[in-house]
């Protein structure tokens, strides 16, 4: 009996994490907590840096059968194997694979988003569009590193529309071997904003450009809040078909918004569901990045990359806001600061307060936050309609 | 397709819708904004409708101004009864809005949700 | 290169909803933005209309890709083939066409629903059967136009039930190519009965009988109302089983309500579940009214017939009710007051603030709101049993 | 099956149906009734059910008096604290319930929920 | 003309509930109805116990086509006809059967539990270890009754983890035929525990010991309450792989919850997203109670055994826990009182409250409730690492 | 496996993992707490961080002390606004939490989180 006893300990130990753990799995692990740290201590997009590590955390466990990667590269996928094989985070992650979740995040964003200062001043989408030269920048310079297919390139260079669900959708459909890079190195940087933007903003403009203090913006009426997220619709799926399940949930959520008569539907697509969402996108994205997926050779080069490459993006795109903003200064005769150029690369709202504080700091009656808001928002459209593009000629 | 001609075909295609974009909200903006005018100058009485619109004129996020001393008593209050046995002397210094600046329909907004609820 | 931009940019042209839109599309584009002018602008039902009009947009925006209806009209359903191939709209109609939304729905109103009225006078079941000639007389003239067959025609009948979920429920099973048009009549006809029933009202009953003052309700105790949802619920699905997803999942929701005891599933399911399942049943439902399904030949005739015969069912319902009042009204030796008929064919409550009004414009000391409120929430289980009859029969 | 046949058949089910739920009601109501009143004769002393089934009889759904000056005030008071930056004067000269009229069990229910987030 | 209307009556009755019941239907109705009555008159844990009694009444009005057993009887599982011929209860079972379900109630359990006590005293933790031979006292029991798989006997012994969803989570992959009675024992015994526990852990104890007033748990920082859970889901993950799911979730939900940065997260997770699957996850596993299934001869004494079996796993864990509590009385010199061993079982809060009760009986100064939740958390912690070993050893 | 193996085993490796779990808290903690107590020594002026900590010192759960005289007064007054048209007199003698005693974090979450709304 004895025997038995340790026989079956025996058995459970070699089934166990511990007998079965490898040096990718620590590293994987020790970068879990390394972002679940910064999501944390540094508050660097905890709503979904903490879903995420946590579900990198998770599957980097050995054997615990939350995530099975290997169910995820046949082509096509095998749903009934998947139904009956998958652990938890693969039941959840049908819904990245199938496109759900990011439209939902949007549906939510929507509702959140106040479109108010774009319809006071139109102009500032030219920035928003401005700005996405940060994604096709990176992805010239994806491509000439030459160790990525043009799909991955695309999923790469997305990040820099500095905007998770549209990277996380684009990248699922795309490249979704590089998901749980991409998504760790979109979040981060969004989080780095305020780092990573101010030097190349104020090397790009005169501290006269800074000191520019816009005029007020008119206010705008109910009447065309609502019918901003219609025409919007219409106009850019007739424009780029390819683009529909973000932008459409996206103005779905704002018309919730702004129509004033459905407050129970608003209120639950910027919570309840939204949030859930979130969970779940978060914890399975996260758990993309697991040693038995990421084992193949030249995967760590690929990250490292991306790491690089996703900083470029930002670089560009903020780069590309700001002169495209000194471009408005002077056509304007002075009436435009070019500061909040760099706001169109999104990160709604930090890309904003960024433009009000570097404008701040250069005069302080300089109240740019409002003025900002609208190539942040607008950075948002247009990274979507970048998706689109990219989905349209790589996909 | 090359990547130097994704680039031009992707900014173009950016461009070219949010251009469009730009076009019909100044088209619907004026017509909007036309007919407002001309409501607001037939009907001097203040009808339900025309108040809302001078309510969003308001609209002037005002960070500053928006807790005023009244409502600044109403906090401190509250904080003190939560606060009572937590042996500390606390004194409301500054209240800051966390989290982006409200505007003012969102304020009505949620007058008229909290007294739906009574 | 520019031979490179230029073809490009015309595959792209191609690919555009602009090339690919026909007159279809833009009709029912134009249809789906009636129906949000009537929702938001006039308040019509918003909590549906608002979804189902932003569905059909979508929906007829070429290309987008969001709604396929091929997938769903192979018999038996290929379910591999949605998860391959749907867009997010198809993978939100599985919860349509696999029967979930609907019942989830009915948990919702069932947790907000109050028997209290029914339960102080029971007799005011009755009128909410009555009203439901609504349905069967509707069926009736569906069938004599020829041009339907049994199932359409009892989805279209089922309109006259006024009631949104049900409608979409019993359509669902058996007539789910007209799924579109059924839902935006019953939500809109719903919304027009303030409009609808009065003159029907007035023309059947006479200055006396509309007067007459009914006495105040006895009140009920809590242990009456925790009774109800589960009397009625066994002894319903004991007499018509395929009535169980509908009048099940309603009973449920009124015995969380009741029992006092689950105030957090009460919570939830009033709320975050019920607004949740709105949005994906509104969208997918209006997503259905697409060009791509409608096309085929004689749909505009029938769409044209589902109006006309919407209405009738309506005002059937309406007569029916306020004819079976006047019953009571004699047979009670006039203490009934002959209005409360109206409120039977459910709509709540709208129906029975309508009989409130009409009753107090004969005497305006006359409170009949919350009589009313008995046959109202009375029509709400007859149309239940009322689509039972109809799966049981046709399906 | 003819469409006729269906209507009859469809109309006698459903009154079938909901004269039989009439009489279950109609049944454990009295016997529900009949158990309360021999409490209610039995207990003089208000225990926790009676005080219930008295708050019940309360329930004659009067929304005009509803709302009580005190509360009113309240309200005011609220409404004054966050507009005051809107530059208008407002007087509170209605109070109208958003929705429907709610029951006093639901007043009940409402004020245990809110104590019990304290 | 007749004739048809009578046939067609005749039809539909013959279709109905009432000609089809049979006496198992109406005891099972029966024993629904009763469990209804606790839940709601005697609160025994009415958020499971509700949905869970009206789901075993819902299946049980026969030919409702709510559940349909036949479907899950079948191995492997056929997804296709669940999906073609599954009622609305099938459907939401899904959830069940695939695992989703207890995971995400243990993540709003995990957001509603508060470790500091067990971090302040992490030697209760050892309580929470010693409870679990109520787990495995009860299996040899099970086993030794000879009509019982393995498999049937370890998701009967976990009853004994005094732990709903565990056992769900358990018993749906072991032995999914017995998931109805097994729930029902396992709450209503939780629900018991005020009635169960004080008699044993009065007759182990001595009065001297009941009295012990424990000193004051030392303040616990923020920080060490981020670090349990992700110290907690690393090590007992890689120490018993198959605990992942429950183990993991619950962690991270205590992550949520600690964490402080995801507020919104935190609130969806305890509210709107546990009780949605708390609703469902109750009317499936009822509904599986029904006639149809269990119909298999030889049920009733296997029913009868596992309310027999559960109650001795509630009382052997409750001693067990008692017993190590008065070792530990004794190896701390007489500063634990080992009333709090008791509380191991889980079943939180009431069995730390059953604990705090006969403590103050026995010495109205002692206060022992906060020194028993830590054995209290640490035995849910402890019961989904016992039935991580059922798991690895029997599935 | 036999079942008396089984349980042993189960025992054996439950008891092995909560064991493992508590060496590595009271490691951890011991880390923590020598942290905290360095950084508590070296600086005496209160910086946010420390402010956290002492509150969570005040974490002492005297569910009695926490309702006050003030906040009595409060809900009373609330009550008495909801409560006046049913023709009862009451008075508030005892206001009791409803579900588990709150720790001093949830309530500072709390009133962030109410605060955040505003
Ligand atoms: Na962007
Ligand atoms: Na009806
Ligand atoms: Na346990």
């Amino acid at each position: 009996m004895w025997d038995d006893f340790i026989n079956a300990i025996k058995t459970l130990a070699a089934e166990s994490g511990f007998a079965n753990i490898t040096l990718l799995h620590l590293i994987l692990i020790a970068i879990a907590l390394f972002f679940l740290y910064l999501a944390i201590a540094k508050k660097y997009e905890p709503l979904l840096l903490v879903p995420i590590s946590f579900g990198m955390l998770l599957a980097n466990l050995p054997l615990g059968g939350l995530m099975h990667p290997e169910l995820w590269d046949v082509q096509p996928l095998d749903f009934g194997a998947i139904l009956h094989h998958g652990g938890l985070l693969d039941l959840l992650y049908l819904g990245v694979k199938l496109g759900i979740y990011p439209p939902l995040i949007f549906l939510g964003i929507g509702a959140m988003t106040d479109f108010g200062p774009l319809i006071a001043n139109p102009k500032s989408l030219l920035l928003g569009a401005a700005a996405q030269f940060g994604i096709f920048g990176t992805y010239i310079a994806a491509m000439a590193t030459g160790i990525f297919t043009p799909q991955q390139a695309g999923s790469i260079a997305i990040i820099g529309g500095a905007d998770g669900p549209t990277a996380i959708w684009l990248t699922s459909k795309l490249a979704p071997e590089l998901l749980g890079p991409i998504a760790l190195a979109a979040y981060s940087y969004m989080a780095l904003v305020p780092i990573i933007q101010p030097p190349i903003m104020k090397a790009l403009t005169t501290k006269k450009e800074r000191e520019v203090v816009m005029k007020q913006l008119r206010p705008v009426s109910k009447l065309e809040k609502i019918l901003f997220p219609v025409v919007v619709c219409t106009l850019v799926i007739l424009i780029l078909p390819s683009s529909a399940p973000l932008i459409g949930m996206f103005m779905l959520g704002n018309l919730f918004r702004e129509s004033g008569v459905v407050g129970r539907l608003n209120d639950t697509a910027q919570n309840a569901l939204i949030n859930i969402v979130t969970i779940f996108l978060g914890l399975t994205v996260g758990s993309t990045a697991s040693a038995d997926k990421l084992s193949q050779p030249g995967f760590g080069l690929q990250a490292l990359l991306i790491i690089g490459l996703g900083l470029a993006a930002f670089c560009i795109g903020t780069a590309a806001g700001v002169l495209f903003g000194k471009l408005m200064y002077l056509f304007s005769g002075g009436k435009v600061n070019p500061l909040i150029g760099s706001a169109g690369v999104s990160a709604v709202p930090m890309a904003a307060r960024v433009s009000q504080k570097v404008g701040q700091e250069a005069n302080p009656q300089n109240f740019l936050l409002m003025h900002a808001m609208g190539p942040n928002v607008a950075g948002v459209i247009g990274s979507a309609i970048a998706a689109g593009v990219l989905l349209s000629v790589l996909g | 397709m090359n990547s130097i001609i994704l680039t031009l075909v992707g900014m173009f295609v950016v461009f070219c819708a949010l251009q469009l974009i730009i076009l019909c909200i100044a088209i619907y903006s004026r017509l909007v904004r036309g007919k407002a005018k001309n409501n607001n100058n037939q009907n001097i009485s203040v009808k339900p409708d025309n108040v809302e619109k001078q309510v969003s004129k308001n609209n002037n996020f005002s960070p500053a101004d928006d807790i005023n001393p009244e409502l600044l008593a109403v906090i401190t209050a509250a904080v003190a009864a939560y606060m009572r046995n937590s042996n500390t002397a606390y004194m409301v210094k500054s209240i800051k809005r966390v989290g982006h600046t409200t505007p003012i329909w969102n304020v009505a907004g949620r007058n008229e949700y909290i007294f739906s609820r009574f």
